[in-house]
Order: C-alpha cells, then structure tokens, then sequence
C-alpha cells in the first residue's frame, strides 16, 4: 500500500479493512457494485467481496435505508450508501422515525447497528438538489449518531468506529475533499466517535469547523497568523456525540468563538453548539460569538454565485478580524 | 390443521378478541392513554399465519398490531400492560399501543408510519438469506399501505433479490375514514400489483383460519426454498372503529352485518364442530381465554407505572441516552 | 356564529374563509373530506365546498406534497395536509429539496404558493411517531416559511396570510392546543408572516416560546411573577421570517433570554435563535442565556415518560429562576 | 406527419444532436462546470411527443432534459449559456445543466431527484382539470425511475383522480451504470406497471419520432377526453455515457453497435428520403441547425457571467432572500 492515500480511497479502505474483520459487514447501495459506486468510493469492494457481499440497488432510498435497517435487526452489520446527502430526504422517514427510534421504542429490545454513509456538500457546481451540506438534517433527530471526516485518516478511523458502532451513524462524505490526500493509518486505526480534534493551537480566538470547512479555517487561520492573530481550530468529525469539552476547554484559553459551517446558517448545527457556550461558557466569552454558516439560499450552479453562499476562507478572515478587535 | 390445532388456534384468536374488548373498554374507562387500534376481526390472520411459520421467523407488523403480538407469543398481559402505561408492559411503557414488539419471539415490531416496515421485512429476508439460516420474514400492512411509496420500493427489491419475504396485507376494505376502493386504482390493492413485480398474489378469506393457514404456509414454502417473495392478500373487517372511540359511522349498516356474521371465530367454531370437537371444550377454550385476559386486566392494573427516569435511557446501545460532552 | 372558537374549528375556519374569498384554494389530504380529518379541522368544509375543493387521497404523502406542489406551479392555490408532522418524513423530498428550491433554481420563473398543514408536537400519548415538534426539520431549508400559531384567532390570521402568501409556508398546528377556546377574530383578520407577538410585558427575563410552548411559558410567568420575578413572553408566531427584531427589543429590556421550546435541544430552533443573540445582542446580555428544551430522545408513551422529555411550567420555572439569581 | 412536418422535427432533433455534442465538448473543455447528463440518442421522444402537444400543455423532465427544453422552444443558445454558466442562461446559471426550466414555453423544469417530478406532474394535470383548460401534463422519466416510491403514489393518484397526464418513460436500459434488468422485477419497467393502476401501458420505439409523435398523440387526446393517465414507455439508448465523461465502458460493444445503427436521426431521414423529401433539403436543414448551434456556442461564449450578487436574489416572490428581520 502507498503511503499516501485520498479521502476517496480512505472510504473504501476503511469499509474494506471492516469488511476483513467481520463477516456479518455488508455493503447495499446504487451502483456500488461493479462500477464502484459513482464518486469511485466503494471501487475494489465489489471484486474483493463479491455479489454476497456488496449488493447493487434499484433506485430505492426508501428500501436501501429500510432493508439496512431490517438486517441490521437480524445480525447483519450493514453499510448503505446513499449517493448524495441530499436524496437522504428521499428515505427521511428511516432516518428520522424508524432507525433512531426503535430502540428507544421497544425499551432496547432491538439494536440497529448500521451505517448510512452519503456524499454531502457543495463547491463542486452540482446545483440545488446535489449540492446541500445536510449534516444539520441529522442533528434535528435524537438517536443517530453523526460522523463528517475531514481527512483520509480520520475517514478510515470514524469509519471503523461506525461499522463497530452498535448504533446507527450516519457518516458524511464530502465531495470537495474526494481528491485530498493524506497519511495511510496503521491497521485497526479507529477513531472514537464523539472526539473532536484541535488541529491547530491558537491562543486569541476558537474556530469549530467541520469536514470541507476545516481545511477552509486552517487556511484561515494561517492568513490570520501573518496578521498576528492566533487562531486554535477544531476540527469536531463528529456532531452527535457533539464534543462541547474540547470546545469549552479551548473557549477557556481564547475566550472568543466563530463557527465555521457550510450548512446553512438557519437551523445550522452551529446554532446548537452556540446556544450551549451561551449558556455553560458564558462567563469564558470576551466578544460576541459569530457563525459563518451557508446563506440561507438554495445552492446555485455556477461557481461564482455558489462562492457568494458557501463560506470562504475570506469570509472567515473577515469575520474573525471583526472579532477579534472587538 | 388437524382438530387440536384448530383448538388452540381457536383458543388463541378468542384470547385475542377478548384482550382487544378489553383495551376498548379500558380506553372508554380513561385506562388507556393515547390512542388503540383494535385488531378485533382481523384474528384469523395473526393466527393462522403464525401456525404456519417456524419460531424464529421474522414478523412485522402496524400500529395495529396486538393480535400478531399475541400470536406470536405476547400474553395478554404484557400487551395490556403496556397500553395502560405500566413498567410491565412489552415495551416498559415507552412504545405503547402502537409498538407492540417482542423481539425476543421474532415479532420485530409495530410501525406506525404507514408501510414503513415493508422495507425492514425484506431487509430482514435479506439477512437470513445471506446468513444461510432457512428464516422467512412476514409483514403485515393494511390495504392502504399498498398506495405508498415504500410498498413499491419494498416489493421491487424483494422480488428482484428474490428475498424470502412474505407481504401480507389485511384488506379489511378501509384505510382510516375513506374506503379503499375510492383512493386505489385496482380492485385487489395488494394483490393486483403482484404482477408489477413479477411475484404471485393471491387473495384469501382472511378470516378463515385454516386457509389463511394453508396459504401461508405454501407461499412460506415458496420463500424458504428460494423461489422469492410473494403477496398475500387476506380479507378481512374491524369489528371496532379506526382507532379510539371512533363509529365507524362511514360504514353501510349492511355491509357491517353481513361482515359480522362472517365472524372469524364463528368460522373456527363452525370447523371444530364439523371435526367432531364438542361443544364442551370448545366452550372451556373460550372459558380459559376469558379467565387469562381478566387476569391480565387486574395484574396490569395493579401494576407499577414507570420509573420516570426511563425516559432517559434506551436511546443507544449503551443504555443511555447521551448526546454530547 | 358564536363569540368563542376552538383551535380545532380555528383551522377549518381559517381555510374556509380564503376558500370562500379565493376559489383558486383547494383542498387535498387523507380522510380530509366527508370525514372532516382526523382531527376535525377540516369539518365542514366537503360540505361547504364539494369534492372539487376538498380532495380525499390515498396514503400518499409524496404524491400529496408533489401534487399540491404542481399545482401551485400552475395557477392553484393548494392547501395540503400531512396528517401528523412526522409524516413530512414520508414527503421530505418536496419539503426539503422541491418546493422550496425551484423558484430560486428557475431564477424565479416558477412560484409555489402553497401551504402544507400538519399535526405538530406532543403531549397526548402518541408516541414516539406521533408526538414530535417537527418545526426544526422545517428550520433547516432555506425557502419555506414556517407559522405556529398559539391561539384560535392566530391560526385565523396566519391561515389566511399562509394562503395569501406567495410563497410556500408550512403551517404547524398543535395538536396538544386542538381544544383551546379563544376570541374568533372579524372577517378580513390576517396576522403577517413574521411578526412575532409580545404576549406578556416583563421586565427581568424574556422568555421566546412557540405554539404550545407559549401558555407553558405564560403559565410559567404568572408563577414567577407571585415570586418577583417579571418575565416577558414573546410568541413568535413564525420561524421563517424569524422576527429577530422583537426579540432583541425585549432583551434592551430585560437583558435575559430563555427561549422554551418543545423540539430537541440538539437541531432545535432555539439554538438559531440564540445564536444571533449571541452575536448581535452580546452586549445586551447580564446572564447566560437557558434553552428549556425537548430532551434528546425519542418520545415515549407514558405521560410519566412524556412529561420527562417535554417542557413543562416546572421546568421553565425552575430554569428562569436559576437565571434571574445570576 | 406530413413531409414539410418531419422535415422540421428532423430538424429539431438535428439541432439537439448537435446541441448535445457541444455541449460534450464544451464540457472537455473545462468550460461547462458541474455534471451534465446529454440526451443524444433519445432526440424522437421529446420532439415527437411536443410535436403532438399543444403549447400551452406543461412539460417535467429530469436532469437528463436539454432536449425537452430544446423541443418545448428554449434555444440552444439558452441552454449552452446555462451551462456554461452565463448571466444570459435559461435559469440566469442558477439552474444549472440539470435544472433546465423553460416556463414560458410549458417546460415547468428538469428535476435532478429521480421520480420527484411525477407527482408533480400529476398535480398540474389535476389543476388543469380544475381550472377545465383542457391541458395536459406529461412527464418524461428515465427507466430507473420506475422502481422509486414516487413514480408509484404519482402513478396510483393519477389513475384514481382520472387526471390529464402522460408517463413517458425514456427505457434507455440503464440507470447510472447499471443495466435497468438487473434491479427491476419485469422487463418493461414503466409499461409492466401501468396494470398496477388500471391505465394503458404501450410501448414504443423511442427513435422513432413518427411513431412517438403517434403513440403521445392518441395518449394525449384520451386524457385530454377526461379518460385518465396512461403509460407511455419509449425503448431508446444513450449515445454518451451517464454523466460528464463517463465512458459507460459497462455496456456491451455489440449493444452499443446495434442502437447507434438504429439513430433517430438515421430513421428520420430515411423516412423523409422515402416521402420523396430530397437529400438536399436535408441537408440545408442540417447546416442550419449546425449554424444555429455553433453560433449558440459562440454568444454563450461571450456572454458575461452572473453577478454575484444574484446568489442572494428569487427565494421569495418579492425576489429576495430575507428569512428574518
Ligand atoms: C405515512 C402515514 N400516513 C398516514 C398515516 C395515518 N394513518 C394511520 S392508520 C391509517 C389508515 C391505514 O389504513 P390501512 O393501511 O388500510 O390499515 P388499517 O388501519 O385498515 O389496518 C392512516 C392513514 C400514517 N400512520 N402513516
Ligand atoms: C432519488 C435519487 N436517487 C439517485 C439519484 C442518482 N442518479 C441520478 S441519475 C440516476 C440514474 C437514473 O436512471 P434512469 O431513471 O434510467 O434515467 P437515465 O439517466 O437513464 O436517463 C441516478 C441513480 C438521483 N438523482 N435521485
Ligand atoms: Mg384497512
Ligand atoms: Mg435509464
């Protein structure tokens, strides 16, 4: 193996390397089989595994998310894919009503260990309906836990750790960080869910991002430096179990926090994140808390105008400078 | 069904029917909060589907849903209990009238969004299919559950994966307030869109419990020999209303008659005798259904209701219900 | 007509005052016609208006939003009923990625006016796919309006201008408040989406509730008040237009925010809304801002459960007390 | 179809051809962004079928819809500037090459959700009917769209409400990458179903536009008869792959032979050829469409980008973007 790999890549391997170690792991999706899935990140699984194991689907979120759900019932560990966050709302209803509740509403009779993994996000002029970070659909839905890798390594990590998970997860893929290559981490790497990582120590302000957005606030942070503002950002991966003690424990040192979501920024899950520092880290705050979130828009087509609605590192620069001289 | 099956099958539908009587007039009492819905007059169905399947098959059922719970191993008790909010209860009082489940006999549940569980039941096939283990998985739906999306993408992916999957609807002729044949494009709601997937349909008095017996159990054949699903279309009535305390008022007098004296268990009453099981027992059946479901009522009456503090666990694997650092 | 109306008959008036006004409203929904639906707010209108009105579908909820959505596109003005909230899951499709994107994706040569009804919230032991404040799906697409209203005569006013509206709107009636009697407003009675209502005059707390939230938060500050503590309370009416302004108005007062709401804390709509408190009103702020929200869990049964997860006066008391002692 | 009549839709046809093939290469060349999804190869379906429309009948079509766009009378140059990301684009380069929307002309948009539109389809049939215009909805789908919850619930209201609108199914034999016989139950996707709703299910060459124009005409005047949807499933290939540069390296040499053999455009001349058109009209008809495209090209081209501050522009009917105050 190389020793480099993409986040495209990482997907795959990390369903491979779960794929190895336990047999009741099995893949469903639209064209995942031979053709690989079509952003490629299923592609090796099919010849790997075979027919047995990784099955091609009719056009049917609504029977991919429920026969998951049903297998994951009844012993299997299964891995569906829908292709873009986006068709999640398609098979709302398992993802909403069915899988986060039933265990809740048979008093832990039944567990449903499985996996809905989906590519999420815009920035690649996929227009409205391809295009929507929905990781904040999921937030609104106690019962689900929430994955969004931004690196290859994290990928395959959080991967393990939501194949492993006795609870469903719903893992995000982003689109724009396909091509992004990374380190190969060793056998058995996993990465507990719910552990947010601080991928760059600052000591003036605290940006929280999250998949396609972490490199935007290291980017951000790194232009900001040149300015002599110091800025610590983490990178949360995981929204449920939402880790509000690194957080805090950074709002402590810095004592100023900007978000940095591609959701929008209605409903967006910086809301929820926000609302809890304004409550618990109150008296750690020196400035008004921002978000810099997606505009409260549809996603359009063309480059110029989706720029205009997903954040930039120059939103993010200028939002920060307004904060910090505040 | 050979005579003492009959019996007991009998002696199960009249379980059923009188731990349904007993759920409506614990309702009328205020004794159960929320809503029911009553499965009085679809027992035949339950209970000849279940004579025809192996303990560890797989069953989904509805909102309305006790009388497959009971069938498949529930007491009446647990049922009971449950729809009176108990600790007792299947479900500890978290699921309710709506969610009977018990795992723990293959009964994976009741849904209460319509045709939700269409999918799972072919999922469930599905892993018994590769897990190698001769399982079938059986969900049951209302007729109008055939008009949603998630029948269709159900039916698709079990036919074409040739899952060991049976579709069995209960055609008691209404959806809620609106007959079915006023919202639906074919006279056989379940069964005429067999064809669409290339699988048999075939269409039962679903209130005769030996042939809803036998036709489960050749399409059950069927499905664990590997020739793929099928639907099963059973015909049936409510005895009672929607849910609740509703009349039913939308419903020709004539029609209720006719389909009251078309009573499942008169039907299995009406076979005992013609076998030459006498009187006498059958009545000692219906004395011992009655004397279990009263029994049920005082226990789950005199039961504890829950532990407030229940509210907060079961929501993952682990038992709690922690969301965050 | 007599001087007080239920919620219940508020809705069925409500529409039928713009279906007597406008014959481009229609009707459609489940058991919505002879049968008066299942909660009674559509009695009498199959009546008044006929099968050419007032439409019985099957169960169908994607047809229902999709059908109402293609009609709106052409000259109708559908009034469509999804049962209960939790069955947007069912249709989430056209809630999320349809309706409220195509006129933005067209570049405004197609509108949707119309309004999708719906069943909301808990507090009768329905259970946990029967009872969820779903207001906080809706918050998360940019595009819908969203209205709850509190009161008989709000549902009056926002019915009308949620029909009247060009633009799609999701209107949530709670089903804990069918029963509550109020004033029944004059004809011609609109309430403008987005204004939000100051319902009680406080000085040392604001408290931001919703539908069946606000007597709770009402019942809550008549509690306080017999302990000193003066609380405003602000019925928002609507989501989307989020009306920010009389929020901040209040707190220039009472420099104290609680908002009681009944979604998840986790995605819940508190967690916007105190996010732009946060930041455009930082410096209004004496105390940490509370949200008495849903617990992050699926809705149970029992009433002993239910009152765990739901808000109750106890709770919110509990809560503002905490505050106003900080 | 009358000489003077197929001469125009050879034309049309020729126009989207060739529409389509810039489109590829604009696409190579980096000048398209995004994802497109070309209809060469399925040009008689939507030509035949608008030429039995009328004007003002409304039109849905997928992601896959430059040629509905193209036959319901936006221009190539439209279209390309769309595509291309242009301030002069059908939908101001907010749509996008999937989003295709000509209002105007009937063409009420390209839905990029499979199935999504179908009801939508359905729901501007029955404001037809309301509003008792006499015109129709058609939508065009693709055969994966088949087995998606919505095509089902579209299918059954439609019937059920008796409403003016055809389902024309563009079989192309694939979804993305799969081959449509590999996840459907019957080998006629859309027409095996129409059964299941009680309405005519035909199928037709789907290169043909003669035949197409026939086969949507006789549809369209029964539902415009207030006789109810029907099923229309057009056979058909793609001559590019899905997407971008897919080079749907997954379909068989011999197929692929077999159905560029058999081209719309092929067929149509033949046609003309036999109804004594001669080949120089033909001809000029092709270096007309050949002009009018490469001169689309070339405005496109030059045509401005969007300002950007039209990101924030055409939520609300009042044009805005306001969600609070
Ligand atoms: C998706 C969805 N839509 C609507 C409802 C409301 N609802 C509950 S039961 C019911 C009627 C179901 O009729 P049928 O399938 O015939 O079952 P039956 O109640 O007759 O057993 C409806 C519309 C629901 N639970 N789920
Ligand atoms: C609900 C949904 N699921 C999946 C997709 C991804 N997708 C886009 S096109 C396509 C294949 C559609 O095949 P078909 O309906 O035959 O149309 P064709 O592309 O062949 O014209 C798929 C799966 C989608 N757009 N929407
Ligand atoms: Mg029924
Ligand atoms: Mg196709």
């Amino acid at each position: 193996m190389a020793d480099v790999i993409t986040y495209r890549e990482a997907v795959a391997e990390g369903i491979a390397r779960e794929m190895r170690r336990d047999p009741a792991v099995v893949c469903l999706g639209e064209d995942i089989g031979a053709a690989g899935g079509v952003f490629k990140t299923t592609a090796g699984l099919f010849k790997e595994f075979g027919p047995e194991r990784v099955w091609d689907t009719p056009i049917s979120e609504q029977a991919i998310a429920g026969a998951a759900m049903g297998a994951a019932m009844t012993g299997l560990r299964p891995v569906a894919e829908i292709m873009f966050s986006d068709f999640l709302a398609c098979c709302w209803d398992y993802l909403a009503n069915e899988i986060p509740k039933v265990r809740y509403m048979t008093a832990g009779q039944v567990t449903v260990p499985l996996v809905v993994r989906t590519a999420n996000g815009g920035g690649l002029g996929f227009g409205a309906q391809h295009s929507q970070a929905t990781e904040n659909w999921a937030l609104t839905v106690p019962g689900l836990k929430i994955a969004a890798p931004a690196t290859p390594a994290d990928m395959i990590g959080l991967m393990a750790a939501s194949i492993r998970s006795d609870d469903p997860v719903v893992l995000f893929e982003h689109k724009a960080l396909l091509a992004v290559k990374g380190e190969v981490p060793p056998d058995g790497h996993v990465v507990e869910l719910g552990r947010a990582a601080v991928v760059r120590e600052g000591a003036d302000v605290t940006l929280v991002a999250l998949a396609s957005m972490v490199p935007v606030a290291l980017s951000a942070a790194e232009r900001l430096a040149a300015e002599g503002i110091s800025a610590e950002v983490i990178d949360l991966r995981c929204l449920v179990p939402l880790d509000m003690a690194t957080v805090l424990a950074s709002l402590r040192k810095t004592s100023r926090l900007l978000t940095v979501e591609e959701n929008p920024y209605q409903g967006g899950w910086g809301g929820t994140l926000v609302s809890i520092v304004a409550d618990e880290g109150f008296g750690l705050l020196d400035a008004p808390v921002r978000r810099v979130a997606g505009e409260c828009v549809p996603l359009p087509f063309a480059d110029a105008l989706e720029d205009e609605v997903i954040p930039t590192v120059d939103k993010v620069v200028a939002a920060v400078r307004g904060l910090a001289h505040y | 069904m050979r005579p003492a099956e009959l019996l007991g099958a009998y002696e199960q539908m009249a379980v059923i029917r009188r731990t349904e009587r007993a759920a409506h007039d614990l309702f009328l009492q205020g004794l159960v909060k929320g809503t029911t819905h009553l499965a009085a007059g679809h027992e035949a169905i339950a209970v000849g589907a279940s004579a025809a399947l192996r303990a560890d098959d797989y069953v989904f059922a509805t909102y309305r849903g006790h009388h497959h719970a009971i069938a498949r191993g529930a007491t009446p008790e647990e049922c009971l209990a449950e729809l009176m909010s108990r600790a007792t209860g299947l479900c500890g009082a978290k699921g309710g009238s709506m969610h009977l489940t018990k795992a723990a006999a293959g009964m994976l549940g009741s849904y209460a969004i319509v045709g939700s569980h269409l999918p799972m039941a072919a999922g469930a096939a599905w892993s018994a299919k590769l897990r190698g283990t001769g399982q079938i998985a059986v969900a049951f739906f209302g007729d109008g559950a055939t008009n949603i999306g998630a029948f269709h993408e159900a039916l698709n992916l079990a036919a074409v994966w040739r899952l060991p999957v049976l579709f069995v609807c209960e055609n008691n002729l209404y959806m809620e307030y609106t007959a079915i044949a006023d919202v639906t494009a074919v006279p056989r709601p379940a069964a005429d869109r067999a064809p669409a997937y290339g699988i048999p349909g075939e269409v039962v008095d679903g209130n005769d419990v030996v042939l809803v017996r036998e036709a489960v159990a050749a399409l059950a054949g069927r499905a664990r020999a590997g020739e793929g699903p099928a639907i099963l279309e059973a015909l049936t009535y409510r005895h009672f209303g929607h849910s609740r305390s509703d009349p039913a008022a939308y419903r020709p007098a004539a029609e209720v008659e006719e389909w009251l004296k078309h009573d499942p268990l008169d039907l299995a009453r009406g076979r005992l005798l013609s076998a030459g099981v006498n009187d006498k027992d059958i009545a000692a059946a219906d004395d011992r259904a009655e004397h279990l479901v009263a029994q049920a009522v005082a226990a789950a009456k005199s039961a504890p209701g829950p532990d407030p503090a229940a509210a907060l666990t079961d929501v993952w694997a682990d038992g709690g219900a922690a969301w965050r650092t």
